[in-house]
C-alpha cells in the first residue's frame, strides 16, 4: 500500500520536491562560480600535493642529464645548449674544460606535452616540479614552446642524485678504443679512466671504470659511444 | 472594481486627438473640395473612432506583451532554470551590475541581435513558401492570443464575446505550422518531430477543451471579462470563489494538456533535441528559428494567462491594481510551469498519447460533472 | 574446474590433436590446437565445458606464421582456456567462431582489418575500423606506415 | 509512411563519442540499425608496438576519457603478471580506492550523459556538480582531474597525502546522501520509470552469447563481476556485494549502476580503513619475456589487455579487449522494434565510450 501510495506521488510530487530543495539551495549560493572573474585559488592550493601542471625546472639542481627528454613519451622535452659565464654557480655540462661553460637545460614543448610528470619522477636530481598553474593558453603555438629561461627557477643545489632508471652501462673491453668520450659526457662525473687490458703501441688503452654509485642511468655514455661498447644492463 | 487605467478610454483619448488633426487638415481642404469634409466628419464619428481606439490598444498590448512582458518571463525562465540547476542562470549583460553577480536582464536582447544578425538558411530541396510561412504563422497566432486575454475589467483590446473560443483557437493553429514547418523543412528528423506535433494536436486539444467545459457551466459565459465576473461574487464561505477551488481536476488537466500545446519539457516530443536534435526546428536558423523560439515564450504566457483568468480569479485582489494582481497570477502560474518542466523526463509517444486519452480526458469528464453538480446544488 | 580438469576432459576427447598444454594460473589453461579443428573445439568446448564467453580474438604477427588467440571464459565452471591456433602466411584462413559465439563477430572483423587474417563462414567480413577503400593490413610487423603524401 | 534511413551520428545529440548509427525507421520503428565504429580509431596497439614499457601507462589513460585509470591499471596489472610480479600490500589498496573514486567519477558521468537523453538536462549538472567532488579526491591523489597516470607496473606513482582518509570520508557522507536524494526524482519518478521500464530487453542467453559484460550483464540478473569472479587486488578481502538486476531492461541497468556507485562508497571507507603501511613500489624487470593477461572491471564492462613482451623495450603485441566493441555487437538486437525514443534511453544506457572502443 505504501509502496502504492509512493508511486502515485511519483507522478508529480517527488521530482519536483527534488528540484525544489535544490532550488532552495541555490537561490543564494549556486555552487559554480564563473570562472575568468573568479577562481577557486582556496581549494586549489588544499589540493596541490602530487598535482602535475605547468613545469619549472631548479637550474641549479639540473645536471643537464637528458634524462627527461629520454622518459617523455611525447618527445617535448628537448635540452638546450646555454653558456654561462665563470661564476655561474649551477652544475656544469662537464667537467671538461673546453665545455666548462656550457650547461644543458631542458626546455619544454608546452603544446605537446601530456601532463604525465614522468620527466618529474624519474630525474635523478628532483630538479623537476610541477606548480598547480594549468593556464597555459597562448594565441599562437609557436608561443607554446617555452625555452629553457622561462621555466627557469633557482632553488638550491641537489644534496642527492638518485638512479631511478635502474640501469647501470656496462664495458665491454674487447672493443673499447679508449676514445673518453663517455668520460667527457658523463654528467655526473662517475667515469673514470684506467689502463686496460689491451695494449696500443705499447701503451695499454684507458677504459672506463663506473662508480655505480654516482651513475643515474641516463645512458649519455651509451649514445655518444662510437664503437658500442657501452650497453645498459639492468641493476 | 475599479482600475486606475481605463485602457479603452485612453486609447480613444488618443485616437480622437488624432484623427481630429487628420480632421482638421481635410476640412481645411475641405473648403475647396466638398466631398473631403464629409469624408472628416466620417473619420469623426463614433465607430471609427472605436475602431482606432482598438488598433491602438491592441498595439499597446502588443508592445506590452512581446516587448517588456516578453523580457521579463524570459529572464524569469532563464534565471529559475538556472537556479533549479545549481547555477547562476544568465549574468553578465544587465543594467545594474556587469559582474558574476549581475542580474543579466538584457541577455536575451543580446540573443536576439545575435539571432537577427546571422545568415537565413533555407534548405536545397525545401517547399520554400511552406518553409517561410511557417514560423510567421506560429510567431502571429501567439500574439493574436492576446486580443481577447483581457488584463483587466478595462484593460484588452477587444471584448469578444465568445473570447474563450477565439484563444483556444488561436492556440490550436500553431501545431499545424509545426507540421508544416516539418514537412516542407525535407529532413527526416523534421518530418517525425512534425508528425509527432501532429499526433499530439490530435490527443491533447480534447482534453484542453473538456476541462475548459466546466468553467463556462459554472460562469455561464464564453467570455473571458464575464467569467472572471462570475469568480469575484463571494461564495457561501465568505471568499471569493475561484474555480480552482472546485474545479481542480480541471486545473490539472489543463496545465497537463497545457504543456502538450506548449511543447514544454515533458511533453516537448515534437522538438525532443536528444533523439530529433530540434525536431521540426532543425533546419530553421537565424530570426526564424528566433521568432518560433520566442513565441514559445509568448504562448506560455499566454496559457498562464488564460489559468489566470479561468482558475484564478484574473485580476480580483485586494488594495493593489487589478492589472498588477493579475500579471502577478500570472507570473506565478509561470514560475511553477517552469518548475515542473526542469524536474520531468521527456515522455514518449505513446505513453503520451495513452495518458491523453486514459486519464485526462475521463478527469475533464469528471470536473464538467462536478461542475454541472455544484451548479445544480447551487454553490456557484 | 581447475584447469588440469580441462585439459583432461580435452586430452580425452581430441587427443593428440591438443598440444603445448600449459597451466599459467591454476584456473587457467593455456592450448594450442591446428587450425582445421578449430570450430569442433570450440564447439565441444561451448556445449559441453560450458564456455558460454569469448572475451576476445587477438591475430598475432610471428615472424613465420599468424596466430589467432582466442580467450574463453567460462562463467559457471570458473576457468578459462587461452587458444592459440597457427595461421600460415601464404594462405590466411581460419574458420569463424560467430556460429558458435556471435560476439566473435566483431572481434573477427577487427582482425581481418588489422591482420588481414580472413575468417571462412563469417557473416559479415568488412573492415570496421578503418575505410573500407584501404588495402594495407596496419598491425602486421612489415607495415610501415603511410604518409599523407 | 515506408521505410527510412537515419544517420545517427557521427555528431548528433545520442551519440555520446564519434560513431555513427544507421538505423532503418518505419514510422516511429526501428527496424534495422548498424553501428559504424572507426572514426575515433588512433592505432593504439600499432603505438603501444614502438614505445616501452613505461610510456604505454599514459598512452593508456587515453584509451577511455571518461574512465582513465581503469586502463591503465588494466594494463600495469596485465603487465604484472607476465612478469610474474607481486605488488606491495599498500599499493593494492591505494589502487582499489582509486579505482572506486574514478568508477563513482565515471557512473556519474554516464548519469550525466544518461538523464538528457531523457529530457532530464537537470539532473545533468546535479551529477556533474557531485562529479566534481570525487575528481577533487582523485586529483589530490593522482596528481591530475582527468588522465592520472597513476598505476605503475610494481605500484602506484606515489602514495596518499597526509590527510586524505578524513577528506575523503567527508565527501563520501555528501555523497551517499545525495545518492539517497536522487532516488526521489529517478526511481520514484513516474515518467522516467515510464520510459526505462521493460524497454531494451536484453535476456540472460542473448547478453552471454554476445559477448555483453559489465552493469549491462549483470541487469540481465546474471551476477558476473570480475572483481569477485576473478578477483585482482584486494576486492576480495574487502566488505561489498556484487549489484545485480532482475528484467534485463534500461531500469535494471541504471539501478545496477547506481547501486555501483553506492557499493563503490562501501570499498572505499573499508579500503581506507584497511589500509596497511609499506612501500608503494616495487622494482620492475625493463625489458620481460611471456605473455601475459588479467581481466579487470572497468565501469563498463570487462576489460582485457593481453600482452606479449619478447625482452624488448616496447611489447612484441598488446590487444586491447574493450566492453563497449562487443556491446557494440548487441546493439541492433537491443534495438530491434523499439522505438526512435526508446533508442536514446537503450543507448544512454550501454554507456558508450569511444575511446577504447575505437582504440
Amino acid at each position: 500500500m505504501a509502496k502504492k501510495k509512493r508511486r502515485l506521488k511519483g507522478w508529480i510530487i517527488q521530482p519536483m520536491r527534488f528540484t525544489l530543495r535544490e532550488m532552495r539551495q541555490a537561490l543564494w549560493k549556486p555552487s559554480t562560480i564563473l570562472y575568468p572573474l573568479e577562481k577557486e585559488r582556496d581549494k586549489w592550493e588544499a589540493l596541490r600535493e602530487n598535482f602535475r601542471g605547468h613545469h619549472e625546472i631548479d637550474w641549479l639542481k639540473c645536471i643537464g642529464c637528458r634524462l627527461c627528454s629520454r622518459v617523455c613519451p611525447n618527445q617535448c622535452i628537448t635540452m638546450e645548449d646555454i653558456e654561462v659565464d665563470e661564476n655561474y654557480k649551477g652544475p656544469r655540462r662537464s667537467h671538461m674544460s673546453e665545455k666548462k661553460n656550457r650547461i644543458h637545460r631542458p626546455g619544454v614543448d608546452i603544446g605537446r606535452c601530456l601532463f604525465c610528470g614522468n620527466c618529474g619522477e624519474y630525474c635523478p636530481t628532483d630538479a623537476w616540479t610541477q606548480t598547480i598553474l594549468v593556464e597555459l593558453t597562448e594565441f599562437e603555438r609557436d608561443a607554446l614552446i617555452y625555452s629553457a629561461e622561462q621555466v627557469k627557477t633557482e632553488g638550491g643545489p641537489s644534496k642527492k642524485l638518485i638512479n631511478k632508471i635502474l640501469e647501470n652501462p656496462k664495458l665491454d673491453v674487447e672493443t673499447c678504443i679508449g676514445c673518453k668520450r663517455c668520460f667527457n659526457e658523463c654528467p655526473t662525473q662517475c667515469i673514470t679512466m684506467i689502463p686496460g687490458p689491451k695494449m696500443r703501441k705499447d701503451k695499454p688503452i684507458e677504459i672506463p671504470e663506473f662508480d655505480y654509485s654516482k651513475c643515474i642511468g641516463c645512458s649519455t655514455c651509451c649514445d655518444v659511444c662510437k664503437p658500442g661498447s657501452l650497453t645498459m644492463e639492468e641493476i | 472594481m475599479s482600475s486606475w487605467i481605463n485602457l479603452y478610454n485612453i486609447s480613444y483619448a488618443i485616437g480622437e486627438f488624432l484623427m481630429g488633426i487628420v480632421a482638421a487638415i481635410l476640412n481645411f481642404f475641405g473648403q475647396w473640395i466638398g466631398p473631403l469634409s464629409d469624408f472628416a466628419d466620417w473619420l469623426m464619428s463614433v465607430n471609427v473612432l472605436n475602431l482606432v481606439a482598438i488598433f491602438i490598444g491592441g498595439a499597446a498590448v502588443m508592445v506590452f506583451v512581446s516587448i517588456i512582458n516578453l523580457f521579463i518571463i524570459m529572464w524569469i525562465e532563464r534565471k529559475m532554470y538556472g537556479r533549479i540547476h545549481d547555477r547562476r542562470g544568465i549574468m553578465l549583460p544587465g543594467p545594474w551590475k556587469k559582474t558574476h553577480k549581475g542580474t543579466g536582464f538584457l541577455q536575451n536582447l543580446a540573443d536576439g541581435m545575435k539571432l537577427i544578425q546571422k545568415e537565413l538558411i533555407t534548405p536545397k530541396n525545401a517547399d520554400k513558401w511552406m518553409y517561410d510561412i511557417a514560423p510567421a504563422i506560429i510567431a502571429t497566432t501567439s500574439i493574436l492570443a492576446f486580443v481577447a486575454i483581457p488584463f483587466s475589467e478595462t484593460f484588452y483590446v477587444a471584448n469578444i464575446n465568445a473570447g474563450l473560443i477565439f484563444i483556444l483557437a488561436i492556440l490550436a493553429i500553431a501545431p499545424l505550422a509545426v507540421v508544416l514547418a516539418g514537412w516542407s523543412s525535407n529532413n527526416k528528423f523534421t518530418l517525425i518531430g512534425g508528425l509527432r506535433g501532429a499526433a499530439l494536436m490530435l490527443s491533447y486539444e480534447i482534453p484542453l477543451i473538456l476541462s475548459v467545459i466546466g468553467v463556462i457551466l459554472l460562469s455561464g459565459s464564453l467570455n473571458p471579462i464575464e467569467i472572471v465576473h462570475a469568480q469575484q461574487q463571494t461564495s457561501v464561505l465568505g471568499v471569493e470563489n475561484w474555480y480552482i477551488i472546485p474545479l481542480f481536476p480541471a486545473v490539472i488537466v489543463f496545465m497537463v494538456a497545457l504543456f502538450a500545446e506548449l511543447e514544454r519539457l515533458p511533453f516537448d516530443l515534437p522538438e525532443a533535441e536528444a533523439e530529433l536534435v530540434e525536431g521540426w526546428l532543425t533546419e530553421y536558423s537565424g530570426m526564424r528559428f528566433g521568432l518560433v523560439f520566442v513565441s514559445k515564450w509568448v504562448r506560455t504566457y499566454a496559457g498562464a494567462a488564460l489559468i489566470t483568468i479561468l482558475f484564478l480569479g484574473g485580476w480580483s485582489g485586494p488594495v493593489l491594481p487589478g492589472e498588477l494582481w493579475f500579471i502577478i497570477k500570472s507570473y506565478i502560474v509561470f514560475v511553477i510551469i517552469v518548475w515542473a518542466t526542469w524536474s520531468f523526463p521527456r515522455s514518449r509517444i505513446d505513453q503520451i498519447v495513452r495518458i491523453g486519452w486514459n486519464w485526462l480526458i475521463p478527469i475533464a469528464i469528471i470536473s464538467i460533472v462536478i461542475a454541472a453538480a455544484f451548479k445544480w446544488v447551487g454553490w456557484f | 574446474m581447475k584447469g588440469t580438469e580441462v585439459a583432461g576432459a580435452l586430452r580425452e576427447h581430441f587427443g593428440d590433436l591438443v598440444s603445448d598444454i600449459v597451466f599459467p594460473r591454476e584456473d587457467l589453461v593455456r592450448v594450442s590446437v591446428p587450425r582445421d579443428s578449430i570450430f569442433p573445439f570450440c564447439k565441444f568446448l561451448r556445449d559441453e565445458l560450458h564456455c558460454e564467453h569469448l572475451n576476445l580474438v587477438t591475430a598475432l604477427d610471428w615472424p613465420e606464421d599468424f596466430e589467432c588467440v582466442y580467450h574463453l571464459t567460462s562463467y559457471l565452471e570458473e576457468y578459462m582456456v587461452e587458444l592459440h591456433v597457427k595461421v600460415p602466411k601464404d594462405d590466411p584462413k581460419i574458420a569463424s567462431l560467430s556460429e558458435i559465439w556471435r560476439a566473435a563477430d566483431f572481434p573477427e572483423r577487427e582482425a581481418y582489418d588489422m591482420m588481414g587474417i580472413t575468417f571462412e563462414g563469417h557473416p559479415d567480413l568488412r573492415r570496421i575500423l578503418l575505410p573500407d577503400d584501404v588495402d594495407y593490413y596496419p598491425l602486421r610487423k612489415d607495415f610501415e606506415g603511410q604518409s599523407d603524401e | 509512411m515506408s521505410d527510412m534511413w537515419i544517420n545517427m551520428g557521427p555528431q548528433h545529440p545520442m551519440n555520446h563519442g564519434l560513431w555513427n548509427l544507421k538505423v532503418r525507421v518505419d514510422g516511429e520503428i526501428v527496424v534495422e540499425s548498424i553501428p559504424v565504429l572507426g572514426y575515433l580509431h588512433r592505432g593504439v596497439e600499432k603505438l603501444c608496438e614502438k614505445r616501452d614499457y613505461n610510456q604505454i601507462i599514459p598512452l593508456m589513460d587515453r584509451l577511455c576519457y571518461v574512465s582513465s585509470l581503469t586502463w591503465s591499471h588494466a594494463y600495469c596489472i596485465s603487465v604484472e603478471e607476465m612478469m610474474g610480479l607481486e605488488v606491495p600490500d599498500r599499493a593494492k589498496y591505494l589502487r582499489v580506492i582509486a579505482l572506486e573514486l574514478q568508477r563513482v567519477a565515471s557512473h556519474l558521468m554516464w548519469l550525466a550523459a544518461f538523464a538528457p537523453d531523457l529530457g532530464m538536462f537537470s539532473a545533468y549538472l546535479y551529477s556533474m556538480r557531485e562529479r566534481e567532488h570525487f575528481l577533487d579526491m582523485l586529483q589530490w591523489l593522482t596528481g591530475a582531474r582527468m588522465n592520472q597516470n597513476y598505476p605503475r607496473i610494481g605500484g602506484v606513482r606515489n602514495d596518499m597525502p597526509a590527510g586524505f582518509p578524513d577528506r575523503c570520508f567527508k565527501e563520501l557522507d555528501y555523497f551517499e546522501k545525495k545518492l539517497e536524494q536522487y532516488k526521489q526524482l529517478f526511481d520514484d519518478n513516474k515518467l522516467f520509470r515510464m520510459r526505462t521500464m521493460g524497454v531494451g530487453v536484453l535476456s540472460k542467453e542473448d547478453a552471454l552469447d554476445l559477448g555483453v559484460t559489465g552493469p549491462a550483464l549483470r541487469g540481465s540478473n546474471c551476477p558476473i563481476d570480475m572483481r569477485t569472479h576473478d578477483p585482482y587486488e584486494v576486492y576480495d578481502e574487502l566488505d561489498w556485494e556484487v549489484q545485480v538486476g532482475k528484467e534485463g531492461d534500461v531500469f535494471s541497468r541504471y539501478a545496477v549502476r547506481m547501486g555501483e556507485m553506492r557499493e563503490s562508497c562501501r570499498i572505499i571507507r573499508d579500503a581506507l580503513k584497511k589500509i596497511p603501511d609499506g612501500p608503494v613500489r616495487v622494482k620492475a624487470p625493463l625489458r620481460p619475456t611471456g605473455q601475459g593477461f588479467r581481466r579487470t572491471e572497468d565501469s563498463r564492462g570487462e576489460a582485457l589487455i593481453y600482452v606479449i613482451g619478447q625482452g624488448g623495450e616496447s611489447p612484441y603485441r598488446l590487444k586491447i579487449r574493450s566492453p563497449i566493441f562487443a556491446i557494440m555487437r548487441a546493439v541492433p538486437v537491443m534495438l530491434k522494434g523499439t522505438s526512435v525514443a526508446d533508442l536514446l534511453a537503450i543507448m544512454g544506457s550501454v554507456d558508450i565510450c569511444i575511446g577504447d572502443t575505437d582504440k
